[in-house]
């Protein structure tokens, strides 16, 4: 079983080369610390930098310079501001190669909610539901099962959706899944110590395995 | 060059009345019209429908207006940590819009464009696209969005000239230079306020065409939110 | 009866303080050189200038810095650049207070059509059919009557339309002339020695004229 | 950071096929990529598409292509002063679309911000409006326009960075940044390339991403075309 660090390392082997990609907030913001070596990557900000760098040292917070979970950031050289119109432009014409952000909840098709909770105050959706619907590729870090142990990879969402039919992998601490374009969960792999039956009994949805599931290489 | 300036928040803001559409540019506190929502504060005007992607925090920009109950309605994307903010939705006194950041951003600048509507596929099959149109287009469902109308835009730059021409600093740039287009009056303060021709008009992200009235602001407090650092070595 | 010049100069009377102006190929760019003295306006090139300035003096041309007409020209202080696509934003949201053009033929109902003429090799609209749907504000600089001595200003527009609907002024070489909400030209004021009855002859469109027209003044 | 420097304009627009759609930025003669359209006259290519503001001079721009026959189809909105254009459209060989100049700059921007259709006034009532939809909107007719989308636009701008940024200088900017951006290709030549981090990320007019192709043109000729002065005096 992989812990949230885990998680973040096992989605950094997905990123390739030459990629743009948003990191939401949560664990997705953990994967910047795995992104292999060698690997040149550019990090966006949806409210408006392509470039971001790590957290500035103490003393070096500049209020004007920040990402979009609020938090004082840096530039890397080559990095560019724009206004948040053109950022969302950008998400929209698929200019990012990759989007991964956290869920509560996916369906077997691909929908997500992550953004409501009924009877709860509601903050907002802010840039998730542009970023869902437009991303080519969308990975969900995610817990398996909630707090109460049920599973949150369901036939179908029970929370008020962020998207539809927009995930195409999951990672959670118990495994690598892919939705497939006809539906359900496809086991990719399994987590260090994790069975295929474990697997089974913490998915809702339709999961489909194969005999032999491989275990994952965190390396 | 058409000369912009006024004195100050005071003079700006001083037309702005009750029950007025206000877009107040900033993501965060960043990059927020701190001078204006002090005299908006100040001037006790009510009943204000705000259009911003954040709505500040209890003791910090919009914030501030809400603990004076001077916000019928807030339409952002994202309302945070607000605990005044919060009292007030649950008790019924203030409304509140959600809409995606994107369509947010898109929606003000389409005003600025002469765009009455565009098309995203934000929010398709959620309940953003209650009662709205969908289009399909290769393949694709999107959402006919209108744009945004404000009957003032208030907007924060770092340098700008007499002309009205703006230029933003890093990050606080966000939402301000769609807003700066959208507002049928547009109100920009300034770190610094230079004379038409000290800026380099290859460098100006808001041209003066824009901006109704701009003034110079004092002590800015740019407050941080998440102050997040590592440690050196 | 008025020259280029002439029609210019009147022209530039409707010019007021604090506007931004488009000003067309012809005899609207010779408005420019009779805004009155003390007026503070703004010019805007459509390729994506705002304050125009005078052309350069001779061996400070620069090539990358031309008007919509491709001449070289040179900026005042407090102008800004931006892109083609932003410069038709500020046109159609109607940021520029006027626009002033040239016309072959005007309708009675506003009608404009400047942009192309039957057998003829068609060089195309340019910026024209962009600006006349969009302005608040728009003058046109035309002359009453083409070569063949025939009226330009007519019931209804026989070469092929640039916009409906949308010109509300017209500054002939005879003539100021308003179209009128419901049809029809109102005679505002005579050139300099010109007669109510020969400018009726020369118009085609309905021509409403009070019993004193006063003749313009140049001043 | 992501590099994308390519050694010169022939391996830029080595993989433009005949038939291809490309977007060429500029102005008339002003901010028009001089070298990659040596490089595609060299090059032969033919049964091009090229959606560009102007089509050149006869001895200069785009009109060295329509010499060697290699433009099919040009989209523009003023195809200006070119006799050979002339001869090729009267005769049948060379077809010729021609939209207003605000509706070709947005339709590059749509594609640019994801946005499939745009609406806009110009054309209403006229026959660019023919099979067009129309649609009211607070009493006005707009023209729905779809965005346009390009195998390569091909763009000129003054500074550039490996990253891709772009830097326009004065307006040689007009549609270059939003054909950079409706590119599925996009390359860009530079008069001054240089490292990422040289840039202020401020300064920037075309963020990097939207760039796949990137270097330092050489002999630039800048021509004009329109050459006017005033005396001194």
């Amino acid at each position: 079983m992989l812990d949230k660090n885990g998680i973040a390392q096992r989605i950094a082997k997905e990123i390739k080369d030459g990629f743009y990609v948003n990191l939401g907030i949560g664990i997705p913001t953990l994967v910047a610390n795995y992104i292999p070596e060698g690997i040149n990557v550019v990090l966006q900000s949806e409210n408006g930098l392509l470039g971001m760098g790590p957290f500035p040292f103490e003393g070096e917070e500049d209020a004007d310079l920040i990402n979009a979970g609020k938090q004082t950031i840096t530039t890397l050289p080559g990095s560019s501001i724009f206004d948040s119109a053109l950022s969302f432009g950008m998400i929209r014409s698929q200019k990012i190669d990759l989007t991964i952000l956290g869920a509560m909840e996916v369906s077997e098709n691909g929908d997500i909610a992550n953004w409501k909770i009924p009877g709860k105050m509601v903050k907002g959706m802010g840039g998730a539901m542009d970023l869902v619907a437009s991303a080519k590729n969308i990975i969900v870090a995610m817990q398996h099962v909630n707090k109460a142990g049920e599973s949150k990879l369901l036939p179908k969402c029970t929370l008020p959706l962020t998207g539809v039919n927009c995930i195409k992998k999951i990672v959670t601490e118990l495994a690598v899944l892919d939705v497939l374009p006809e539906g359900g969960f496809r086991l990719i792999e399994r987590a260090p110590g994790v069975s295929v039956d474990f697997i089974r009994q913490s998915t809702l949805g339709r999961l489909i395995a194969a005999d032999n599931v491989p275990e994952m290489k965190l390396d | 060059m058409i000369n912009k300036v006024v004195s100050g928040a005071e003079e700006a803001i001083k037309d702005i009345e009750n029950g007025h559409t206000l877009m107040l540019g900033g993501f965060g506190l960043c990059g927020i019209p701190e001078n204006c929502i002090a005299a908006l504060v100040k001037n006790g005007v009510k009943d204000l429908t705000c259009i911003s992607n954040n709505a500040g925090v209890d003791d910090f920009g919009i914030g501030l207006m809400l603990q004076q109950r001077q916000v019928r309605k807030m339409i952002s994307s994202y309302v945070g940590e607000n605990a005044e903010f919060e009292r007030q939705l649950l008790s019924g006194e203030l409304e509140v819009e959600l809409i995606p950041q994107g369509t947010l951003a898109t929606r003000c600048m389409a005003a600025g464009y002469g765009m009455p509507a565009i098309f995203t596929p934000a929010g398709v099959g959620t309940e953003v696209a209650e009662g709205k149109e969908v289009r399909n287009f290769n393949g694709k469902d999107y959402l006919m969005e209108y744009a945004f109308e404000a009957d003032f835009a208030i907007v924060k730059a770092w340098k700008g000239d007499t002309a009205g021409n703006l230029i933003f600093r890093s990050t606080s740039r966000n939402f301000n230079p769609v807003m700066a287009m959208a507002g049928k009056v547009t109100i920009a303060e300034v770190e610094e306020l230079v004379e038409a021709g000290a800026l380099d008009p290859d460098h100006i992200h808001t041209p003066g065409v824009f901006v109704h009235r701009i003034f110079q602001g004092a002590d800015y407090e740019k407050r941080i939110e998440q102050r997040t650092v590592r440690t050196k070595g």
